[in-house]
This record gives structure tokens, C-alpha cells and sequence, in this order.
């Protein structure tokens, strides 16, 4: 391990608040899954967090309550600076599926986030179109979900995502199913956007080369119960590119979470 | 701090161990309970007090009597007529069983049958749409010239009535499965009843227990019009004879005793329906699923 | 025992009864016939069951609808007249001013399809009604009750009486035989081939009838009635005393030719009258051969005036 | 050489550069041709079997004509009484149309009540099926007796009998709509409406047109129905004063004449429910769409 | 590009017999998109052959094409060991999504191909444990696929393509949705099924890093019409294991195939 790793989770943004906390988190399933046991996390204003961890473990089911779309069995969910007129709404998800709706064009999907704030498809249309332009499906956007492939679906679920300019983006596996090239691209215009505007970017992989290059902070999840069994920061400096992929603190870095990751791996029941 | 979950406020921090004791446990086993609770006590409250309403209604209004009588005369035609009313109520379930049998059978074994080929389905699917709306009063005399049993003439004119939405409903929900699983039953090779019995027909449980729903409540009509044009007699006549019978003689609070069993196997029916949706579905359909949030 | 059947034109009621009395005093078995009896309803078609041979007799409504089979050439005959008046009636409130057949022109009338199709074709023809006051009858009078200004067809032996019951008041009633429809009220039909080939059936079931209807209104119709609770079991003693008496009354069943001819006659001189009616009507076709609607053979004998006498008195 | 796909038996090595001239393209063209006349010549086809079949067995059987007309006969009696059955059908559509208009939308505003709250669902729920399952004929004079004109009184009676399938359809239908799809609509904060509007109507679609389906030919039978048991006589009367009318008379044909009618006019509305699900289904869902293989 | 790299697909099973081949293929759909334009393939009986290409490029639509659930627009499809007795349903699929039946349990899923050949739920719970146990799922099999992660219904899927013990396997990125170190694990299963049975794998992916680790040839598609730009046969031996990730040969291999990629996405009009 290498000293600019470290443990704690205090790294560049941590003096930044907390803008949710999880405390003490457990989530029970009726069927009697125990998908997370006592688990607490603060994520900070403007971090770029992602969350590694075996198949399974819970870190979908942690986005799910980050965004109240399922309530914890027992423990809280704070949002300390709710009340500062955050705006609840200036969220957006990836979710693992592209749940795209089938009955919309392309066009229809990635206006939605915007219809439902009253914008109407002629003032939507160029933020529609730019953040398809992104995402490399602005050729497509008439046509209908069935006719696009895995990759071009989750494509345009991130786009979706991203038409909003949110100030809290969660993103569940959004890359899975990506070629590298494209990709590594999205990987630069996220980290972009994200020093930009100033994000807070929830992020789930299981790429540890993807989460080493985005993140300023690598939580480890291990599995059933799903907890967290290790909190890194990392100090690479921003913007990160190819230079920084070829790089010996990536590889060393890439060692570490994968070490992390193994550790997880092993204390698990799991396969 | 703002609270974004709501039971949060009121739990103080604990240690998480005593999770079966959890006081956030117990007031969601609460409301989980009055929410079992409710799901019968208020349509029967809500019917309770349509029935006062019914009577405030009659009496504000004088509504006489024979036009519509209160709650309490119909109650005690209901007492008083037991006897006669229990019969034809019997009878009637009787017609009632048997087409809902018949046209869910029926309805589904068509609705497999026009989807093992469009070109059977496009060519006889036009019958099974004369079927429905023939006016059963103009085809029963035809159909008791060839059916001796009356019992059977009444279901025949029954089944009629009820089996069109199980088709059409079955029909479409067979023709709604995934079409990336029936790949993959190709690909497997699966025969065309393992298609059926394994792929479509699950897939269209939904649509057919909806087409059911509906077919319950016309099944019961369907026996009822069919005795209205049907006329059976003495110890075979049903409750549309009671009906029928006691608006020609005025009788107004039998017919409603009458129309309140009606009303009331309908409900059972229709509970009934919804109970077998519950049984096949919850499990895996959105419709009938439990979330958890 | 032969077995025929006979369907009725509506659920078991005492209009019935004659039926009932000769099922329940073996008048029927004594000349050879189990009889059984199907009751019928409102919508319930059984005319079509006759000539295909589901049912033996019918319970026929006026002539109109034998002067019907002639002209369609449907091979059934009537072969007696049991009620020798139409009992239809119009009922009125008694104390909105229609009282007078004149006036009703001037209301809605609650009228049934059977009598939108025959007689309210008369009376348009004849008295000058207008289709556009028909308004539908279900078969329920609450709407007349509810309405000074409605009128209403009805049957004089039941309407009235659910009327005076429920209502509380006596509706005025015109019966429309006294205005001239003089159809027969209902007779019995039964096909042509057996009329041809068994006649002694026709014969039983026509005698046997009349028998019936003389013990049913003079005699002792205990057994009647019940058989007729037990098909409609719904049926109150109050109402079928009160359909006896009316029929009694007004002649429904026993009145004039049938005084001397036995319960069931008719004439030639009045089928023809009320054809020629129908035809001004333009109800019926004037091709129509009325002498193929009816037979005379089984009626007129007398049967049963003796059995009155004896059980009368006089 | 074994080949698993078809076509390319007749196909020589070709360049590909011609496609649109390919004789793969060609035959594959024709098939499709064949397809879209087959949709309309088979049916027809098969009607015209069944209609000479008809007539074979009314001759074999010497089935007389006031049982089961010969179709020549029916056939005339409809040129024959093009005049009155004309007017009649005129007006029975008129209340078709009229209950089919209500029943659609009275339907999918209750269901879209009914889901608002599911409270609001088990509270009224058993009196939509208390009116499903009511004889219209016990409960005409009610109306009647409150209801002046008798074409609204009509409409009324026609739309008991057709809308429930339209709201227990539709009412299925918003309950299936995908959970991920909702989350993603909580997500986004998407009110109540919006998540009605945008989210559950389409993903109901389905099951309401399937609804629409059952209640078209439901409509129909509706207004016969409605007309047998509270029609008047005179300019308004429709089809079923004429097969009454007809059957009182014992002129089968012409009864039989009216009864086409009303086939045919059910199969016409089946029709053009068909071609709405066609129109709103065929760009995504499963059951409408044309895949490409 | 070292010397290990054969462009032109002759490698160590070259000579083995083509099970299927793909002669000028070209799919249009009917909203005009062109998916492949005269691509030939020939696939051979014990191939390990991996397609890599952008997102978007024909992969999928390959797939099916092979097992015939799309026909080719124009070309033709060839089974040349047909009638020597090949059963064609010896060949098991996992698709881009996991496509399993809701109504029924990961048991019942994973039954499925076993029950469509006639065998009974007690013949088969040996081998659909065994399935289970090697995605390691062993503890869900009666959970209802609503109640599984993203991960794990993929996993589902892998199990239910591998318990009928196909001749034949195509596989549809099988393992994006899995951590990394489950994903070593299943390619190592994988590598051994097919060394063990003499299987013929067809394998999509976008991890440059797997496509070398796996296969003995390597399928490079540009997109928009989709095409082959590349086909690579790799030298290196079997059983490949940790070391092989480690050699030098295998960064070697990753960099050429990396190349052949970028050159593929610079051949397209797309992002
Ligand atoms: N609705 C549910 N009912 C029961 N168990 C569930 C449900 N949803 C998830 N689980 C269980 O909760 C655990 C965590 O699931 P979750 O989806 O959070 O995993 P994950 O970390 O996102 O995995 P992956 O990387 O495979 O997506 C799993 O073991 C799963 O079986
Ligand atoms: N049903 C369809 N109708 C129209 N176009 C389609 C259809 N299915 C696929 N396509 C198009 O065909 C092309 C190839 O799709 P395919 O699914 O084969 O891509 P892929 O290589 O598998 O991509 P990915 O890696 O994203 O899964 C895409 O451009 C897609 O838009
Ligand atoms: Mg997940
Ligand atoms: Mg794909």
C-alpha cells in the first residue's frame, strides 16, 4: 500500500460537509436477505465517491436509499444541509438497467428529466440533443429503445442522466456494458462535468481501473451482510488523463483497491 | 437538520442489535396490520354507510316503497322470503359455476388455439366476435330446439355472455410474452406445447385472471339473462324469476332482496378473482407484487 | 300415457289455472295424456318451439300472432279459444282526469313490445294514438305509480291488483275488448300434423282443458293452486284469489259463446271480424287465409256446461 | 452442405451491391404481400364457406325456414327491408357509440381514480361490480322513472353492461406498470399527474385497448339489450325492435336479417379496436409489434 | 504487434473443420439502420473466438444470426457438419440481458433447458445445483429473479447456459455486470469447461483484457455497417492461468488487440 492512500477517508474534499449521512444502516428483505448490516457513510459536498464490491453485496441497494426509493430497516438517512434550500430534485440516477420507457423515441427517454420540470420539448431540444451528442447517439434519437443495442441503451439512460445537470449524480454500473474507447471517453467527460460545475458523484463499478481513475475516494463493500470494509482517498491530483493511467501511482493504486477488494472477497461467505 | 426518511425522527440512536424489539419495528408491524384491517373493514364500512345514505335518501325524498324501498323492508323480505330466495339463489350459482367453468376453458382453450397459427386467429376470430354480440334472446329459441336439458340451454346462453373477455384478454396476453425469452425458447428448441405450457401461458396469467375478473361478474349475468329469456320453471327457476316475478306483482322489496344477492355473489366472485390473481401473481407480477421500500 | 308438453306465456300464475286443475284431477291422464307444463316469461320464446315439436301446445297469445304463422306458412293451428276476451287493459289514475278512452290520448302510455306489435296497432289505426306517446313498459309499474300522468297497459288479472296493493288506490281500467278488439284473449295452438295424425290428443288436450277450467273456477282448485306455488313458489294466495275473482268478473275465461259451447269455442264470425280489424289496421296482410289459423273441430261441443251446471247449481 | 436458413438454398453468390434487386428481397417482398391480402382474403373466405355450409344444412337437414332461413332468404329480406332495417341500425349505433364513448372514458377515469389511492380502490371497487352484475332489467324503471328521455336512459342502460371491462383492464394496467420505471418517476419528483400521464397510461395501453376490445361488442349488446328491455316504439326504435318485432311476426328472415347486422357491426367495431391497438401498440409493444427476423 | 499475432486467423486450430460459416452477410432493419454489411465469418470447431467491437457494432446481431433467431437481410448462413449428426440444440446462448422468466425461481430458471429436453425436476437438481454453485448462487435458488442484484440474474443466466453442457456456447458479454474477481473466477471455469469438453466458444466482450486472457482468436468489428476490420489468431498456450495475466506476452497481446481496436473506432463515423 502506498502512503497516499489513506485509510480514514479524510482526503482532499474532506473538510467539505457532509451533504448525507448514513447511520448505522441495516436493510433486512422480507425473504429474509439481509442485504446490508449496520453500515454508515457520510458523502461530502463535491466528492467523487465510488462503491466496489462483489456482486451482490448491497451497493445497489445503497443508491436505492441515497435516493429514498427504499427505506432502511432500521438506522437514518440525513441530509444535514436539506433545509439551505438544496434543491431534492437536482439529483439524477443511472440505474443498472437502462429502464428506459419503451413506448418513447430516444428523444422522448432523455426529455423526460426536463418534461417533468415543465420544459417543453422545443426549449428541452438542444440540451436533448447535446447530451445525446455525448453519449454518441444523437443519430438516434428517433428511434425506439427495441431497436437500439445493450450498449446504445444504457447510453442513453446516461444521458438522461446527465441532461439534467445535476448537482448530485448517483450512477449504478453505468460503463458496464461499454466498449473501452467509448468508455474511457465517458470517463473524461464525467470527470469533467464533475470539476466543472462542481458535483457530488455517487459512483458503482466493478471496474477497479475505472474506479481508480475517477474517484477521490474508493469505498469497499464485502457481502451478505453487505458492510463497508474499506474507506480510501486518493490524492491524484485533477484533471486525471491518459498520462495518469500510464502512470505508476495508478498501478500502485490499482493494486491497492484490488488487494482491498480480494480482502473483501474473502471475508465473505460468497462463492 | 432535515430528515428525509420519516420514521427517523423519532427513533433514537440505538444500537441496531435489539432489531426484532425496534420500536420502528413495532409502529410498521402496526401500520402493516391496520393495513390488513382496512382492506375489510372500510369497503365494509363505506357499504354501511351507502346503505344509510340508501335509507336517509328514501326517507328524505319519500320515495315510496314500490319504487325504492328502505334498506330495512328489503332486509325483511330477505328474512321472510329465505326459504324461496335461497332456492333460486342455489340455482342460479348453479348456471353461474358452470358457465364461468366453461368460459374460462373455453376462452383459454380458443385463445391457445388462435395463437398456434395468426391465420387461424385471423380466419375465426370474427366467429367468436359474432358470438358475442348475438343477442342471446334471438338465438335461445334456436339453441333449445337442438338442447333438450334446459340446464343445458341456460349454460350454453350463459357461456355465451361470459367467454369473450377470457378469449380476447388470454388471447392478448398470449401474444404479450417477452420476445427475448421466446427466443431463447427457440433456441433451445422447445416444442411448441413447451412454448405454450412453460412461456405464454405464465406470461399471460395476468391478462387471463384480468379477462377472468370480468368473466365472473358476466357469468353471472349471463345466467340471469338467460333465464329471462329461457323461462324455466317451478323448481329449477332462479333469481330472475324472483326479479321478474315480484317487479310484475310489485313486490319491489323482494326484487331488491333478490338483487342484493345478486349483488353480493358478484362481490364474492369478484373477491373470489381477485384472490386467485393474488395466488398466481404475487409472486412475480408488478400488478400483484408486494414492493419493498 | 302419452306425453305431450305445453308451454305457457309466462311463470305459473292463476291464468293458468285450468291447466293446472285438469293435471292435478287426472282429467288429462283419463283420456290418455301426461301433460307437462312449462312455464314461459316475458322474453322467453316459445312459439318457435311448437312447430319444430319441443312442446306439443302453446299457450297462444290473441289471434294476431295466428293469423302471423298463415302468413309466414308456419303449419300450426289454433284449436281453442280459452279466454274468450282479451284481458289486456289501460290503466289510468284514478283522479288525474283520464278517465275517458278519449283521453288517453293526450298521455304517455307505458306499453310492452308484444302490445306496441298488435294491439296498439289497432288502436292507432282505429282510434288515432300515436306511437310517439308509447313509452317503455318493463313489466313494473313503479313508473306509473310514480307519474299521475302515465298511463299503462296491464293484464286485468294482475296489474290492477299489484297496483290497488301497493299504490293504495283503484286505477280506472279500460279493458280494450270493450272498445272493440275482439280477438280471442288466449287460445291453445298445437301443430297441423298432429292434428292430421293424432286428433284424439288434440281432442284430450282440448276437452281435458275445458274440464280443467270449469273445476278451476267453480269447483275446488285447492290442488291447482298448489301445483301452481310449487312453479312459481314466489306466488301469494291473496293474488290468485284475486285473479279468480277478476276473471270471474269480467268473463275472461267463461263468457258468452262459451256459455252454451263449452270453454273454448270460437266462431268463424269473429275470427273474420277481427281479421277484417287487422287488416284496416294494416297489421295483417288481407291475403292472409284466416280460415288456415284456426280449427273448429275440437271446440263448441259443449264439453263441460254440464260439469258447471252440477257444480253451480244451476 | 446442410443450411439452416431457408432462403438461401436459391440464392447464387451475388455480390450484394444489388441489393434492392436481390431475388431473396423479391421473394421476401411477395411473402409479405401475400400476408397483408391473406389478413383480409382469408376471413372472407371462410365467412363465404360458412355461409354456403349454412345454406347446405339448412337443405340437408330440411330445416324449415322459420327455424333457420336459408341465407338467400335472410339475403332478401335485408334488400327487402333495407328501408326499416336501415333507420334501425342507424339507431342502435347511435347508442353503441354513445355507451362505448362513455364506457371508455367513464371506465378510465374510475380506474385512473381508483389508483390514486388504494383506499379510494377497496372502497368503491364492489360498486362498479355491484353495477356490473345488476339485470338491467330490474333496474330500468329506476331509471326511468328519473331519467326523462329514452335515449339517455338507454345510454345509461348500455353503458352498465360495457364498462366494466374497460375499468377492470385499465385499472390492471396502471397497477403493472414497471417499478423501475416508477422509481426513476419518484426520482425525478414527477407529481402525481405527471406520473399518470407520462408514465402509467402508456405502460396501461395495452390492457385498456384491451378493455376497449371486450367493451365494444359489450356496447353493442348493451344497446340491444337496453332496447329489448326499455326501448320505445316509433322513429328511435333500433335493431331490436326489429328482431322482436320479427319475431313476434315470426319472420325469421328478417330477423335473422337484423341479426347480420349486428354481427356485422360488432365485427366492424372489433375491427377498429384492432387497428387502434395497432396504431397506439405497434411502435413498442410486445403484442402489436412486428419483429424482425 | 509482435510475431505471436496471426491477421489472417490461422492459428493453433486453424485446421480444424468450420462448424458454422457466415458467407456475405448483410442485415438491414426496416428503419434502414445497417447493422452488417457483407461480413464472412467462418467459426471452427473448438475455437475459442472472442467479437470485439465499439458498442453498437453488429455483435449481437452476429450472435443471432449464428443461431439462427435473426435471418441475414442478404448472405447466407452454413452449417457444414449439419448432417453428420450435430444437434443444434447442443448449443446454449446467454444473452446481452438476462432474460429470465419472472414467474419462476432461479432453480426453475436454470431448469429450464434441462426440463425442455424431458428431464424431470429430481434428474436435474444435481446439475442445476452444480450451475448454481459455480456462479455461486447455490443459496438462491428458490429466490424469484426480482429478488436478485444485476450481478447475480447474469449469473443466473451463465447457469443456465452451462448446465445443459452445450457443444456449442455463444456468449453475449457475459460477465460485464460482475466484479472482477467473480469474473476471473468464471473465466477460469470457462477456459476449463471448454479445454475439458472440446466446447466451440463464441464470446463477445469489451474488456480488451479478457478477449486476450480467453481466447485463441480474436474478432475485431467496426461499426455502422457493421464489419470485420480484424482477425487475430493468439498462439498462446493453454491452460493459461495468474501468470499468463502477468506476462509479458499477454501485455503484448492487449496492446495489439487495444490498437486493432482504436483503429476500428477511427474507421467509424460513430462518436
Ligand atoms: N427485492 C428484493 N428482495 C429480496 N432480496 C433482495 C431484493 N433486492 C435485492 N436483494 C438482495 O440484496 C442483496 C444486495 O442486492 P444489490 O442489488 O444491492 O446488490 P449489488 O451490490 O448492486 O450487486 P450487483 O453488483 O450484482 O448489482 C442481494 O443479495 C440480493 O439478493
Ligand atoms: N430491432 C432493431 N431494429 C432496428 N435496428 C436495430 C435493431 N436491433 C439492433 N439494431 C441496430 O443494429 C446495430 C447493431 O446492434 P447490436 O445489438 O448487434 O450491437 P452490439 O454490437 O451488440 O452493441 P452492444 O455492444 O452495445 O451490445 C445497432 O446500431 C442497433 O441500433
Ligand atoms: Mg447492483
Ligand atoms: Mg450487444
Amino acid at each position: 500500500m502506498t502512503a497516499k492512500v489513506s485509510e480514514s477517508g479524510q482526503g482532499a474534499r474532506a473538510s467539505s460537509p457532509a451533504i448525507v449521512s448514513l447511520n448505522q444502516i441495516s436493510k433486512t428483505f422480507s425473504n429474509g436477505t439481509i442485504a446490508l448490516r449496520e453500515m454508515s457513510l457520510d458523502i461530502r459536498q463535491g466528492e467523487f465517491i465510488t462503491l466496489l464490491g462483489p456482486s451482490g453485496c448491497g451497493k445497489s441497494t445503497v443508491l436505492r436509499i441515497l435516493t429514498s426509493l427504499t427505506s432502511p430497516t432500521t438506522g437514518r438517512v440525513e441530509w444535514p444541509m436539506e433545509q439551505s434550500g438544496q434543491d431534492e430534485h437536482e439529483m439524477s440516477f443511472v440505474f443498472q438497467e437502462p429502464t428506459l420507457m419503451p413506448w418513447a423515441t430516444v428523444f422522448g427517454n432523455v426529455w423526460l428529466p426536463l418534461r417533468l420540470k415543465g420544459i417543453s420539448k422545443k426549449l428541452a431540444h438542444d440540451r436533448v440533443m447535446e447530451a445525446l451528442e455525448m453519449v454518441g447517439l444523437a443519430g438516434f434519437s428517433e428511434s425506439y429503445p427495441r431497436e437500439l443495442s445493450g450498449g446504445m441503451k444504457m447510453r442513453v439512460s446516461i444521458a438522461r442522466a446527465l441532461v439534467t445537470k445535476p448537482k448530485v449524480l448517483l450512477m449504478d454500473e453505468p460503463f458496464a456494458a461499454l466498449d473501452e474507447i467509448t468508455r474511457f471517453k465517458l470517463n473524461n467527460d464525467i470527470l469533467h462535468l464533475w470539476e466543472t460545475f462542481g458535483w457530488t458523484v455517487v459512483f458503482v463499478t466493478h471496474s477497479v481501473f475505472e474506479s481508480v481513475y475517477l474517484s477521490n475516494r474508493i469505498v469497499v463493500m464485502a457481502a451478505r451482510p453487505g458492510r463497508v470494509v474499506n474507506d480510501m482517498t486518493l490524492d491524484a491530483p485533477y484533471p486525471r488523463g491518459d498520462e495518469f493511467r500510464t502512470s505508476a501511482e495508478y498501478g500502485d493504486y490499482c493494486r491497492t483497491v484490488s488487494d482491498a477488494l480480494h480482502a473483501a472477497m474473502d471475508a465473505n461467505d460468497h462463492l | 437538520m432535515t430528515v428525509l426518511t420519516e420514521h427517523a425522527v423519532a427513533v433514537p440512536e440505538h444500537s441496531g442489535q435489539a432489531v426484532p424489539l425496534d420500536p420502528l419495528e413495532v409502529s410498521k408491524a402496526r401500520a402493516a396490520k391496520i393495513e390488513r384491517q382496512g382492506r375489510w373493514i372500510l369497503p365494509v364500512v363505506i357499504l354501511l354507510i351507502s346503505i344509510v345514505l340508501w335509507d336517509r335518501i328514501c326517507v328524505w325524498n319519500e320515495i315510496p316503497h314500490y319504487i325504492l324501498p328502505r334498506p330495512i323492508l328489503v332486509y325483511e323480505a330477505l328474512i321472510a322470503d329465505w326459504p324461496i330466495l335461497s332456492i333460486a339463489l342455489l340455482n342460479t350459482l348453479k348456471i353461474t359455476l358452470g358457465a364461468m367453468l366453461i368460459a374460462t376453458f373455453g376462452g383459454l382453450a380458443l385463445a391457445v388455439l388462435f395463437t398456434q397459427s395468426k391465420w387461424i386467429e385471423i380466419s375465426f376470430f370474427p366467429f367468436a366476435v359474432i358470438l358475442q354480440v348475438t343477442p342471446i334472446i334471438a338465438i335461445a329459441p334456436l339453441i333449445f330446439i337442438y338442447v333438450d336439458s334446459v340446464e343445458a340451454g341456460l349454460l350454453i346462453c350463459a357461456w355465451i355472455v361470459a367467454f369473450f373477455p377470457v378469449l380476447s384478454n388470454t388471447t392478448l396476453g398470449l401474444n404479450s410474452a417477452d420476445h427475448n425469452l421466446r427466443n431463447l425458447f427457440q433456441m433451445y428448441g422447445a416444442t411448441r406445447w413447451q412454448t405454450l405450457r412453460y412461456l405464454r401461458l405464465p406470461a399471460a396469467m395476468p391478462y387471463f385472471l384480468g379477462g377472468l375478473r370480468i368473466a365472473g361478474g358476466l357469468s353471472l349475468i349471463g345466467a340471469i339473462v338467460a333465464e329471462f329469456v329461457a323461462g324455466s320453471a317451478g323448481s329449477g327457476s332462479g333469481l330472475a324469476n324472483q326479479i321478474l316475478e315480484s317487479s310484475y306483482r310489485l313486490n319491489i322489496p323482494r326484487m331488491f332482496a333478490a338483487l342484493i344477492l345478486i349483488s353480493g355473489t358478484g362481490i364474492v366472485i369478484f373477491l373470489l378473482m381477485n384472490f386467485l390473481s393474488h395466488v398466481f401473481l404475487h409472486k412475480w407480477h408488478e400488478s400483484a407484487l408486494k414492493r419493498e421500500n | 300415457l302419452e306425453k305431450v308438453s305445453f308451454g305457457t306465456n309466462w311463470v305459473a300464475q292463476a291464468e293458468h289455472g285450468g291447466y293446472y286443475q285438469a293435471v292435478a284431477d287426472g282429467t288429462y291422464e283419463a283420456c290418455g295424456l301426461e301433460v307437462e307444463i312449462k312455464p314461459g316469461g316475458p322474453q322467453a320464446n316459445n312459439r318457435i318451439l311448437l312447430p319444430v315439436g319441443k312442446i306439443d301446445f302453446l299457450m297462444g297469445g290473441n289471434m294476431l300472432q295466428a293469423f302471423s304463422a298463415v302468413e309466414q306458412g308456419i303449419p300450426t293451428t289454433v284449436v281453442a279459444a280459452h279466454f274468450q276476451k282479451e284481458p289486456q287493459v289501460l290503466l289510468t289514475h284514478p283522479d288525474a282526469g283520464h278517465d275517458t278512452w278519449e283521453s288517453l290520448k293526450d298521455i304517455n302510455l307505458l306499453i310492452g313490445k308484444g302490445g306496441l306489435n298488435s294491439y296498439y296497432q289497432w288502436m292507432i289505426a282505429e282510434f288515432g294514438f300515436s306511437a310517439d306517446q308509447v313509452r317503455p313498459y318493463t313489466y313494473n309499474s313503479a313508473p306509473f305509480l310514480a307519474d299521475k300522468d302515465l298511463g299503462q297497459q296491464g293484464y286485468i288479472t294482475s296489474e290492477p291488483f299489484a297496483i290497488e296493493k301497493e299504490g293504495g288506490f283503484k286505477p280506472n281500467i279500460f279493458l280494450i275488448a270493450d272498445y272493440g278488439y275482439d280477438s280471442y284473449g288466449t287460445t291453445v295452438e298445437t301443430r297441423t300434423d298432429l292434428i292430421e295424425n293424432k286428433p284424439e290428443v288434440v281432442k284430450c288436450f282440448v276437452e281435458g282443458s275445458a274440464i280443467g277450467w270449469v273445476n278451476f273456477l267453480y269447483g275446488d282448485n285447492a290442488a291447482a293452486l298448489e301445483l301452481i306455488k310449487k312453479d312459481n313458489p314466489g306466488m301469494s294466495d291473496e293474488q290468485l284469489a284475486f285473479s279468480i275473482e277478476k276473471m270471474k268478473e269480467y268473463g275472461i275465461v267463461d263468457s258468452g259463446d262459451s256459455l252454451t259451447m263449452g270453454i273454448g269455442a270460437m266462431t268463424d264470425e269473429r275470427n273474420k271480424s277481427f281479421f277484417d280489424k287487422m287488416v284496416a289496421a294494416g297489421v295483417v296482410s288481407a291475403d292472409v287465409d284466416v280460415s288456415k289459423a284456426y280449427t273448429l273441430a275440437f271446440v263448441n261441443a259443449g264439453v263441460g256446461v254440464d260439469l258447471k251446471k252440477k257444480l253451480t247449481g244451476n
